[in-house]
């Protein structure tokens, strides 16, 4: 059994532009142990799927679909229910640590609290255990740190607290949005390594969401790419890499600039830009933009479909 | 902290210094010589000139500025020559009735305003929060003297329940003190619950929209943590410094909720002051409630400071 | 070989934050020959921006001159200044945020035509059209509206075409594509070389993504908290780093091929702060090669290999 | 009204953005915008008109006919001077509306002008400017007006000056917080890197920017500076009698609440009423002042 799988998954935000369908109909498992990683670029809706995983989506939202957690649907959970799901089975990393953690709050306030909401743990025992989660994702002096704020902290540093925080009570399933995107690049690979090193460490599952398929090239089993609130591709990270199937994939892969190519060689580009989510289209999102689209991919939406070794992806004419 | 402390009472000065100032120049610039003032219609020109020697008007303005600072520095503000009464025992027979006005009135206004902001930006858009927002925007359009009038034409001239004007003090009456407290209390109240309320519940919507309060729902908090200790603390930056701010403003409306009323307390004081020309009162009421306006403002900011660790790091 | 177009020679820029100073950047001499590219790389924080910025004077430098085309622009004021800033350009990171969100696209590409004295609004008319076509934005769609109409990708043609219709000699590009889509960045760093070729531009390219410095470059500077620590060739310094810095920066790089496992651990800490940075060498807290001389003296930029200037006590040399 | 000087401090400058405007929200807003436009426009129209209009006089006193009902001659009746209380509320429109445009508009150009200057060009201008600020502000505005009004003499034009100068303090807030915040965006760096003069960066890149928050601070200053005239009118202090102003009426009507309390309810409905549209079509205005970046 997976530990998560979506259920046709539909997220609808009532904008004044009229409906805006962040996520259209996405299915996906994940299992106990895996780390996937969702990329896409800004607006495709991977960060409103983690919210909708995670059920803190805006109240005005309206959702489709099940959220299979361990077998039940989450979505159905009454609040107290889902609170006590949360922290020890369920937690997430933010983007920004700056806005993810409480500006007015200490650092251990905001570990010692989650601890003693799912724990039966007192007060000394808690700061106790705050001080070794604090070593163990590589914060100095973490005696020290527990009595500081966030601001006092560098944004690295800021991020260790809120992964910290995040493992505090030994989650199953992690889910990372974009954990790296404002940091800097030396310190992205500090972070990426210890998301790797603790995932491992304690047989947690991990969603990795970001925009840079660098980010997930090697620190992922397997890589959804989405678009316009659909997953277009899915497949085991190295075949995705090697033979991408979906041409928008294979566009992506293209348009990042290589370490290995001359100067001033021409980027290949996606002419265009993504669709407006308001609007709905019979047919592929991608095909106004696709090199390879034909008369019948703007009649009907190409489904997810399987083809081998767990690689699937919805075109009606693949690469 | 003692850094910030020490910088930000520096900072007083050139303001209580700029305060002492425009005061002593609104009375003294202003046209209307006081010799005149006190001798009435009927003054000679040789009278004027020796009262103006007398109270050292015909000396150099600014040499006048220092020498009435120094009188204000060691404590003397002046005697008002219509009832012979000094500043400062006018001011302390009045202070606390108007103490108590201000402090009662905005703490009825932090009772109903918190509370319903609250209640308002926890399920923002819905039917109680647009009808109190509503009330609220409607309240903020009814000047003071308007709802004074509406509540004694309520609660005095139909209802008969509470006294219409009147003013016991607290020592010899507690029950009718606080009766005849009531309706100015709530006069002003009436005007400081929706600005309270608007202040908190904008920046309490915005702060439950933030990434740390998901963060705090993600984590499995209880509601009433995420709210009181997670939302609440953020949120009511403003509203310290709008409370704070107020209740030395509140003296403005003092002035007239006092006079509707007929509470002795420094509205009236001014008020008189203003009806028989009685500069010198004028002028050292003025000076104390503005001093008192700064210092309240000092006091919000070190309360805020209190409550955002980013200020106390200096990183304002 | 031509005379250096811009000459930065020993650039000090500190400014005061809440009573500190800060080291923005501390002793950079540069040259930028003419019709070259130029990357600028660096984190956050070490400099990069200001040092863009303090070449059109925009922020005033504390010590050191720069000379454009044989002129001293730090020793400039006023009416002078005014007049060579029309010669040097300047294009932002964040597309929105650079254009007033209250003028029309037309009047906002007029306007550094307006400032220059062109008088006739014909000749403003068409000089404005030429650039929007020139940058692949239609005149009679685009000229009316506002800013806020168009997606990032749009406004940075915006922004583009207002920077080159004085047609300048020299561009900063600060960090122009890092707010953009990986489908979008690709359009725009093609757009970048057209016009470069096409107005015969000579540019300064400041990124903090190594990858797309790569393809734009032709010699590349790496900089660390205020400091220069290597200027190379870009092939050179993809190739045989010889800054232990400009090393981590490439193996920090995220890339995006599932067979190159990520080295976990080459990242150490995190860059101190510029209010007090360190004595000596200002990389030696990170740095795996640092003893005794790294605190005591500052590296000077020295020629390690043709044209590779490195201000290390220690290189790498070999692979 | 001291009051509500606090909520234009506060409510403007510390919170621009924060309102979630649901989409049924802005809707409602939009009838209630234009019901208070119209409102505004009656009265506007009714203030302009009203010597034109076959009414009696608003201070001709008739001893005879004090505090009559309504009736084909007065409309709504008398006040406790037998003077028409229907021709007063119109003529009490003129003042109130005169005096309470005329004031912020003082405010707005001294005050609008200072405001920027101050944040554009920060220094020690700047600490002059928010220092003189907080120091006028540590006076309570009414008992300024107060006093300043009793010994310059009651007067129209008088009060005009003091509240418009009292204005000057609010309005420079508004610009110059409005201006900080632009300042450092990058298209104002962008102006500065094509060469433009100061003046122009003030004119053409920031005052399309400032202007808006401006406006609707201008707008909830016309509110404030209706109820400010209207206090120190009720405390015989404001426009001098027998000139019939809003506040004026209420006074006098307060002291027959017992016997006609129609009298202070009349005009204090109108000044609610007008009150209540000028806050809500600045607050409208203010609402939308953040343009919001495009396309999702």
């Amino acid at each position: 059994m997976s530990l998560l799988s979506l259920e046709g998954l539909t997220v609808d935000l009532p904008t004044p532009r009229g409906n805006l369908r962040a996520v259209d109909g996405v299915d996906l498992a994940l299992a106990a142990g895996q780390t996937l990683g969702i990329v896409g670029e800004s607006g495709c809706g991977k960060t409103m799927l983690s919210r909708a995983i995670l059920q803190l989506l805006p109240k005005r939202a309206r959702v489709g679909g099940r959220v299979m957690f361990e077998g039940q649907d989450i979505s159905k959970l009454r609040p107290d229910a889902l609170r006590r799901l949360r922290g020890p089975a369920l937690a997430v990393v933010f983007q920004d640590p700056m806005t993810s953690l409480n500006p007015v709050l200490t650092i251990g306030t905001q570990l010692v609290e989650t601890l003693q909401a799912h724990l039966a743990v007192d007060g000394r025992e808690a700061v106790r255990r705050g001080v070794e989660l604090l070593a163990a994702v590589g914060i100095p002096a973490p005696e020290q740190r527990m009595g500081q704020y966030p601001h006092q902290l560098s944004g690295g540093m800021r991020q260790r607290v809120a992964i910290a925080i995040a493992l505090s009570c030994e989650p199953r399933l992690l889910i990372a949005d974009e954990p790296t995107t404002a940091l800097d690049v030396t310190v992205q690979a500090q972070i990426l390594d210890l998301l790797a090193r603790e995932t491992r460490r304690r047989h947690m599952a991990m969603i990795l969401i970001t925009h840079d398929l660098g980010v997930v090239a090697g620190r992922t089993d397997e890589v959804a790419v989405m678009y316009a609130g659909r997953i277009v591709e899915r497949a085991p990270t190295r075949a995705l890499f090697h033979g991408p199937r979906m041409p928008y994939t294979e566009a992506l892969l293209a348009a990042i600039p290589k370490l290995d190519s001359a100067p001033h060689t021409r980027l290949p580009t996606i002419e265009g830009r993504p669709p407006d989510p308001t609007r709905r289209m019979p047919g592929c999102a991608f095909a106004p933009r696709c090199r390879y689209a034909e008369g019948d991919c703007v009649v009907g939406k190409p489904g997810l479909g399987p083809v081998d070794a767990g690689h699937e992806f919805a075109c009606w004419h693949p690469r | 902290m003692a850094g910030f402390l020490s910088r930000r009472l520096l900072g007083l000065l050139p303001v209580l210094l700029a305060v002492s100032l425009l005061t002593f120049a609104i009375a003294s610039l202003l046209p209307g010589d006081l010799a005149y003032v006190v001798l009435g219609d009927q003054a000679t020109p040789e009278n004027v000139a020796a009262l103006r020697h007398d109270m050292g008007l015909d000396q150099p303005i600014a040499w006048r500025y220092l020498l009435w600072l120094g009188h204000v520095l060691e404590g003397d503000l002046g005697r008002s020559f219509r009832t012979g009464q000094t500043v400062l025992t006018a001011v302390t027979e009045r202070l606390p009735v108007s103490l108590q006005l201000m402090v009662v009135a905005e703490a009825i206004g932090l009772l109903i305003g918190i509370p319903i902001a609250i209640l308002c930006a926890v399920r923002a858009g819905g039917a109680f929060d647009r009808f109190m927002t509503g009330t609220a925007f409607s309240m903020l359009s009814v000047p003071s003297f308007l709802s004074a009038i509406l509540l004694i034409y309520l609660f005095a001239v139909e209802l008969h329940w509470l006294p219409a004007t009147g003013y016991t003090p607290f020592l010899e009456d507690p029950i009718d003190n606080l009766r005849g407290f009531l309706l100015p209390a709530f006069t002003l109240a009436l005007g400081e619950w929706p600005v309270l309320m608007r202040v908190l519940r904008s920046d309490m919507i915005a702060t439950l929209q933030e990434d740390y309060i998901a963060m705090a729902k993600a984590k499995g908090l209880r509601p009433a943590r995420i709210l009181w200790v997670h939302a609440l603390k953020p949120s009511s930056l403003t509203l310290v410094t709008v409370t704070g701010i107020n209740i030395g403003r509140l003296i403005g409306g003092a002035v007239i909720v006092e006079s509707i009323f007929a509470l002795p307390g420094l509205g009236r004081l001014l008020i008189n002051a203003i009806y028989t020309r009685d500069l010198i009162i004028l002028q050292g009421v003025v000076l104390l409630v503005a001093t008192g306006f700064v210092l309240m403002n000092f006091l919000v900011d070190m309360m805020y400071a209190a409550l955002d660790p980013r200020i106390r790091h200096g990183r304002a | 070989m031509s005379a250096p177009l811009l000459e930065v020679s020993d650039l000090v820029v500190e400014y005061r934050v809440g009573g500190r100073i800060v080291h923005a950047v501390s002793g950079v001499s540069l040259g930028v020959r003419r019709g070259e590219t130029l990357g600028l790389v660096g984190e956050s924080g070490c400099g990069k921006s200001t040092l863009g910025r303090a070449v059109l004077q925009l922020t005033r430098s504390t010590g050191g001159e720069i000379r454009f085309d044989g002129h001293s622009l730090t020793a400039m004021r006023g009416e002078t200044l005014r007049k060579m800033r029309q010669r040097v350009q300047l294009i932002f990171q964040d597309p929105i945020a650079s254009l007033n969100p209250r003028r029309r696209t037309g009047d906002i590409i007029a306007e550094p035509l307006i400032v220059a004295g062109v008088r006739s609004r014909a000749e403003r008319d068409r000089r404005v059209r030429a650039v929007m076509e020139a940058v692949g934005l239609d005149p009679d769609t685009v000229m009316n509206r506002l800013p806020s109409e168009f997606s990032g990708g749009q406004c940075q043609r915006i922004s583009i075409a207002r920077a080159l219709v004085l047609e300048p000699e020299f561009i900063v590009c600060d960090e122009p594509v890092s707010a953009l889509d990986v489908s979008i960045r690709a359009q725009i760093l093609n757009l970048l070389e057209d016009m470069k070729n096409r107005y015969g531009l000579t540019l300064l390219f400041i990124a903090h993504d190594l990858a797309v410095v790569r393809a734009v470059s032709d010699r590349v500077a790496v900089m660390y908290l205020g400091r220069l620590c290597e200027v190379a060739p870009t092939d050179a310094l993809f190739v045989r780093p010889a800054h232990p810095y400009s090393r981590l920066l490439l193996d920090a790089i995220p890339m995006p091929d599932p067979d190159i496992r990520p080295i976990e651990g080459v990242a150490v800490g995190e860059p101190p702060s510029p209010i007090a940075p360190p004595s000596g060498c200002r990389f030696r807290t990170r740095c795996p090669r640092a003893d005794a001389i790294c605190a005591s003296e500052m590296p000077e930029l020295r020629l390690l290999a043709p044209e590779q200037y490195v201000a290390c006590h220690h290189p790498l040399t070999g692979s | 009204m001291a009051v509500l000087d606090a909520t234009l401090d506060t409510g403007l400058i510390a919170v621009p953005a924060a309102e979630p405007a649901t989409s049924r929200t802005r809707r409602r807003a939009g009838t209630l915008f234009w019901i208070a436009l119209a409102w505004i426009g009656l009265v506007v129209v009714a203030a302009a008109v009203a010597n034109l209009l076959p009414i009696p006089s608003p201070t001709d006193i008739d001893m005879l006919g004090r505090r009559a009902g309504p009736s084909g001659e007065h409309w709504l009746g008398t006040d406790g001077l037998g003077r028409d209380e229907f021709s007063r509320l119109l003529f009490g429109a003129r003042i109130s509306l005169g005096v309470g445009v005329l004031a912020p508009i003082i405010g707005l150009a001294f005050g609008g002008t200072l405001g920027m200057l101050a944040g554009y060009f920060r220094g020690r201008f700047e600490t002059l400017v928010a220092g003189g600020v907080d120091v006028v502000l540590a006076f309570p505005p009414l008992v300024l007006a107060m006093a300043v009004t009793a010994y310059l003499g009651q007067s129209i034009p008088n009060l005009i000056l003091v509240l418009g100068f009292l204005g000057i303090p609010a309005f420079t807030r508004v610009a110059r917080a409005a201006t900080l915040s632009l300042t450092p965006r990058e298209f104002v760096t962008a102006a500065r890197a094509i060469g433009a003069s100061h003046a122009r960066i003030l004119l053409r890149e920031l005052l399309p920017n400032v202007a808006l928050p401006l406006m609707a601070f201008f707008l909830l200053g016309v509110a404030v500076t209706i109820v400010v005239e209207g206090a120190l009118s009720f405390l015989g202090l404001g426009v001098p009698p027998p000139a019939p102003s809003w506040g004026i009426m209420i006074g006098e009507g307060r002291e027959s609440l017992d016997v006609a309390p129609m009298l202070a309810f009349l005009p204090a409905i109108a000044m609610f009423l007008t009150v209540l549209a000028f806050n809500l079509i600045g607050d409208t205005l203010r609402a939308l002042t953040d343009p919001r970046p495009g396309a999702l």
